[in-house]
Formats: C-alpha cells, sequence, structure tokens
C-alpha cells in the first residue's frame, strides 16, 4: 500500500517534470536555452518515472533493468547534447540575449 | 495503481507531442534533432509505463534497446553537421564582428 | 589487461542480468559473445583506463552521490524558470579548467551538461565555453561548484604517454 | 482500453509525421523523423503484443536505416531543385487500387485473437505444446524464428546482412578506407 503511494507521488513528480520540459521547449527562445528543458527531461524527470516504477516490483530483474534504462539514458544525454551544441556552435549559431563573445567572469558593474 | 499509471502514459504522450511540435516548428535544424532527440527518451519512459500497465515486463527490453539506439541516431546525424555540409534549409548564420548573430 | 578481466566481468554479469537464464548452454552463448565482445573492443583499442576507470571506483561514488544533489537542485530551479516564477537570463562564459587529463575534462563538461540550467557548448585549449541559464548559476561555475567535486584522475605514469 | 488510446495517439503522430516529412525540404530532419517513424511503428508492434518484431523493427529501422539514410545524404551533393509539383495520375490510381484490394482482402483475414482461426488451433498449438521440449528455447517466438523457421529466418538474415554490406561498399568513397593503425591521409 505505501509502495503504492510512493509509486504515485514520484511517478506523477516525473510527469509533471516531464510536461514542464515539454512546456520549456516552446516558452524558451532560443536553441541553447532549450537544452536546459531537455536536461531537465532527461535527468530528473526519467529518474522519477523509472524510480516509481521500480518501487512496484521490489529487487528483481525488472528493478535491474529499470536501473539499467536509467544508467544508459544518464551516459548517452550528456554526450547527446554536447555534440550538438558544440555542433550548432561551430556552425555558428550564437545564443541570443547574452554576452556575444563568452566571458571569463562577471564584472562586479557589468549589466 | 493502473489508473495512475494511464494517467502517466498519457502525460508522456502529451510531452512526445510538445518535443514533436518543436520538431516540426524548428527554426533551426539543431532545435529538430533536439526535439527527436527528447521524443525518443520519452518514449523510452513510454515504453517503460505501458510494461507496467500491460503487466509484461519482458516488453523493457524495447525500451533498452530504444535507449541505446536513440543516442545512435543522434550522433550519426551530428556526425554529417559536423563535415560542415550545410544542410540547414536557410543560410549559415553570419557572424558580426563581436561574434553576435545578427 | 586488468581492464579487459574486469570489463568482460562487466559484461558477462550485464548479459545475465538482461538474460535472467542460468541454463548451461544460455550461458555458454554469453561467453562466447563476451568474448567476441572483448576482441572487438580490444581490436578497436579503446579497453585502457579511460573508457574504464577502475581505480577511480569509490571516488566515482562520492562523486555521483554529491552530482545526484546538485542535478536535483539544479532542476527544481530550472523548472521554476520554465514556469516564469524566476528570470531567464541566459549567460555564456568562458570556464578555465584544471583537468590535465582526457578522462578529467570530459567528466566535467559531462557533468556541466547533465546539471540543467547549464551545458557545456565548446572547448578549446583548456578553455569551457558554457551556456547557462541564470547569472546565479554561472557565478556557481565560476566558484568551482561542479569543478571541486570531479574526482581526480593521478594515473601519472600511463596518461603522460597519452597526451 | 490504454492500449487503443495509445495505438490512436501513435497513429496520429505517425500521420502527422509523414505529412512533415513530405512538405520539409531539411533532408537531415527528415531522416531523423524517418528513424521516429519506426520507433512509433515499433511502439505500436509492441502494443499489438510483438514484442520481437517491435526488436527488429526498432533496430533495422531506427539503427541500421537512419545511419544508411545519413551516410547517403553525407555523399550527396547539396543543391535544390525545385520540382514542377502536379498530380500523377496513372500511379496514384495504380496506388489506390492496390490499397483497395488489400483493404478488401483484410475481410478474410481472422479476427485478432479470434481462438477458432486455423492458425491458432494447429500451428500455433504444436509451437506452444511441444515448442518448448523440441527446442529448448525459454522465448517461444524467439522458438518458431530461430528454430523451427531456421531456415527461412537464416536466409532471410543472409540477405539483409549482403544487402547491408552492398550498400556500405557503395557509399564508402575510395579515399576514405582506413587500414588499421595508418590515419587516413587527408
Amino acid at each position: 500500500m505505501i509502495t503504492d503511494i510512493l509509486t504515485g507521488v514520484f511517478v506523477s513528480l516525473g510527469c509533471t517534470l516531464g510536461l514542464i520540459g515539454g512546456l520549456g521547449m516552446h516558452r524558451l527562445d532560443d536553441f541553447y536555452a532549450r537544452l536546459h528543458a531537455v536536461g531537465v527531461t532527461d535527468t530528473l524527470c526519467s529518474f522519477f518515472i523509472l524510480f516509481g516504477l521500480a518501487l512496484q516490483t521490489g529487487l528483481s530483474f525488472v528493478t535491474i533493468k529499470l536501473l539499467l534504462i536509467f544508467l544508459f539514458l544518464l551516459f548517452t544525454s550528456p554526450a547527446a547534447s554536447f555534440s550538438l551544441a558544440n555542433n550548432a556552435w561551430q556552425w555558428g549559431l550564437r545564443p541570443k540575449g547574452t554576452n556575444s563573445e563568452p566571458v571569463s567572469s562577471f564584472n562586479k558593474d557589468a549589466s | 495503481m493502473n489508473l495512475l499509471l494511464v494517467a502517466a502514459s498519457l502525460a508522456i504522450m502529451t510531452t512526445m507531442a510538445l518535443a514533436l511540435a518543436r520538431a516540426l516548428l524548428g527554426p533551426t535544424i539543431f532545435d529538430r534533432i533536439l526535439a527527436v532527440n527528447m521524443f525518443g527518451t520519452k518514449a523510452v519512459l513510454l515504453v517503460a509505463v505501458f510494461a507496467f500497465v500491460s503487466g509484461r515486463p519482458d516488453v523493457l527490453d524495447i525500451a533498452l534497446l530504444y535507449s541505446l539506439l536513440n543516442f545512435v541516431g543522434v550522433v550519426a546525424a551530428l556526425r554529417l553537421v559536423e563535415r560542415g555540409k550545410d544542410y540547414a534549409d536557410h543560410k549559415k548564420p553570419e557572424i558580426n564582428k563581436d561574434g553576435s548573430n545578427p | 589487461m586488468k581492464h579487459t578481466i574486469s570489463l568482460g566481468a562487466l559484461l558477462f554479469a550485464l548479459w545475465v542480468l538482461l538474460s535472467g537464464h542460468l541454463e548451461p548452454l544460455l550461458l555458454g552463448f554469453g561467453v562466447l559473445s563476451v568474448i567476441f565482445s572483448l576482441y572487438i573492443a580490444r581490436r578497436m583499442d579503446v579497453v585502457d583506463h579511460e573508457s574504464h576507470p577502475i581505480h577511480l571506483t569509490f571516488k566515482l561514488l562520492k562523486f555521483w552521490l554529491v552530482l545526484g544533489k546538485k542535478i536535483f537542485q539544479a532542476n527544481i530551479d530550472v523548472t521554476l524558470r520554465i514556469l516564469g516564477f524566476k528570470a531567464v537570463e541566459p549567460q555564456l562564459i568562458k570556464l578555465k579548467m584544471d583537468q590535465t587529463t582526457d578522462l578529467g575534462k570530459a567528466m566535467y563538461a559531462n557533468s556541466i551538461t547533465l546539471t540543467p540550467g547549464s551545458a557545456s557548448i565548446h572547448m578549446e585549449e583548456g578553455e569551457l565555453y558554457v551556456h547557462t541559464i541564470s547569472r546565479q548559476g554561472a557565478q556557481d561555475l565560476f566558484d568551482g561548484d561542479i569543478a571541486d567535486i570531479i574526482p581526480h584522475d593521478k594515473t601519472s605514469s600511463d596518461t603522460g604517454a597519452n597526451q | 482500453m490504454i492500449s487503443l488510446v495509445i495505438d490512436i495517439v501513435l497513429l496520429l503522430f505517425l500521420l502527422i509525421m509523414a505529412i512533415f516529412i513530405l512538405r520539409v525540404h531539411q533532408l537531415l530532419a527528415v531522416a531523423m523523423l524517418f528513424g521516429l517513424y519506426s520507433l512509433l511503428v515499433a511502439g505500436l508492434f509492441m502494443v499489438l503484443d510483438a514484442p520481437d518484431v517491435a526488436f527488429t523493427e526498432a533496430a533495422v529501422g531506427t539503427g541500421i536505416a537512419t545511419v544508411l539514410m545519413l551516410a547517403t545524404i553525407a555523399c550527396t551533393k547539396v543543391s535544390q531543385e525545385k520540382i514542377q509539383r502536379k498530380v500523377a495520375k496513372t500511379p496514384l490510381f495504380i496506388c489506390l487500387v492496390v490499397g483497395g484490394l488489400l483493404m478488401y482482402g483484410t475481410h478474410n483475414i481472422a479476427d485478432l485473437g479470434d481462438p477458432e482461426a486455423p492458425p491458432h488451433t494447429q500451428v500455433a498449438k504444436r509451437y506452444i505444446e511441444d515448442g518448448q521440449k523440441d527446442t529448448g528455447v525459454p522465448n517461444l517466438v524467439t522458438a518458431v524464428l530461430a528454430s523451427y523457421r531456421g531456415f527461412d529466418t537464416l536466409g532471410e538474415v543472409t540477405v539483409v546482412f549482403t544487402a547491408g554490406i552492398g550498400v556500405l561498399l557503395l557509399l564508402v568513397r575510395p579515399q576514405k578506407i582506413r587500414i588499421k593503425g595508418v590515419k587516413s591521409a587527408r
């Protein structure tokens, strides 16, 4: 019973995060900003959903498979994001609304 | 419990729809690939949830496979853009002297 | 050699866990495919301390725990910004990388990408270009928020040869 | 119930994607969307209780086909030609007729999951009852594919493998062949 409730909480939290991430894909107005929205759905959202599902089974092969799915997502998503961002950067896309050149520290009186 | 998982799969499908919309709207090729990547991740989660709704955990193997293949697709696509070819439907953006896009 | 053995053990454990069958026939297939994968990996020359950092095992455990906490906090922050409770103020910054090894650099850049709200974009001569969604996040990165938790990769002899 | 909803939603996604694939001019995006397309088809197979087909579809459609398509795009020149769009009448007619015939043909197929259908009373029965004993393979579908229909599958795999090698040979440009240990000259 208590695991059911916990599963419910985790899965709904995960879904909420996913929906927010999807919303972020449209609310944020620039490719580089959207990367962060995808970051939300790739990390915590999938963790919550998969963890909630894992609670249902106890410790078994199924749990291990869920863990593996999560690990694959965790290891591949930063690599994919980085190569995507790096390609965009080298292609010549520049983020909106930032300093046009990267700054190496903030001045206290800047902006 | 089942009802909740059904609701969860509906929510995930909504997220997929949002990602698909971004993939269709663009505007740059990178937005599209990003959205496609996100769509794939959500498909993995949908399969995982569906495995529990239908009570057949074997299906989780497919989710495993998806999570790997999705990555392969994205990296393969990016290797192409990396070669410096201009596959986007609009010109490579101009970069001003100070490095910003006009 | 120890990397090959540890990779082989890992692959075989993966096989057993994914198949879930313990009959001799299927285990035999598993051994065969593990050997085949190991052969390919050796041929590709990817089995070394970089792809398979066993010397870092315990440090990595702590690293993942701390990183997990940071990812959690960053998720909440980005969620609030997407929903409009906080302002979205994109920043583009340049970070100095103290890591000397390729493995350390990759871990640093990937940890930054994995934390929502900051994404590494480009790497150039010991400098990492990072796009963050908030000024605060950028400041945190300058203060070495993530850099401090990357385990030190001290494989002195073979790293030097690799560079 | 939920399977029906997932079916409908996935089919809807498929439809949107197909229309988009027809209309967009970014070849890269089209190739990526084709990958997603087969991912969705695999999802449909999964909902229809055919995990093995879903497996194959995902591996071939999303994995190999996408990579091959992308490799093909990499070999092409970047140029565009505006084609006059007009409806080709004969092919459309043939498509409609064949499609109609196929749809008519489905009426004779036994209902999905009908216990009285011949495949279920004879072939499937034998497989289910004796499959485990005959082959010793735990998964029944694998037993059918790899043991009962082993030669069939083997031939199929050989053909697909040969086709894959052929495509790769066609796509690899001579100066790009890499010899082990030697960096290719740029």
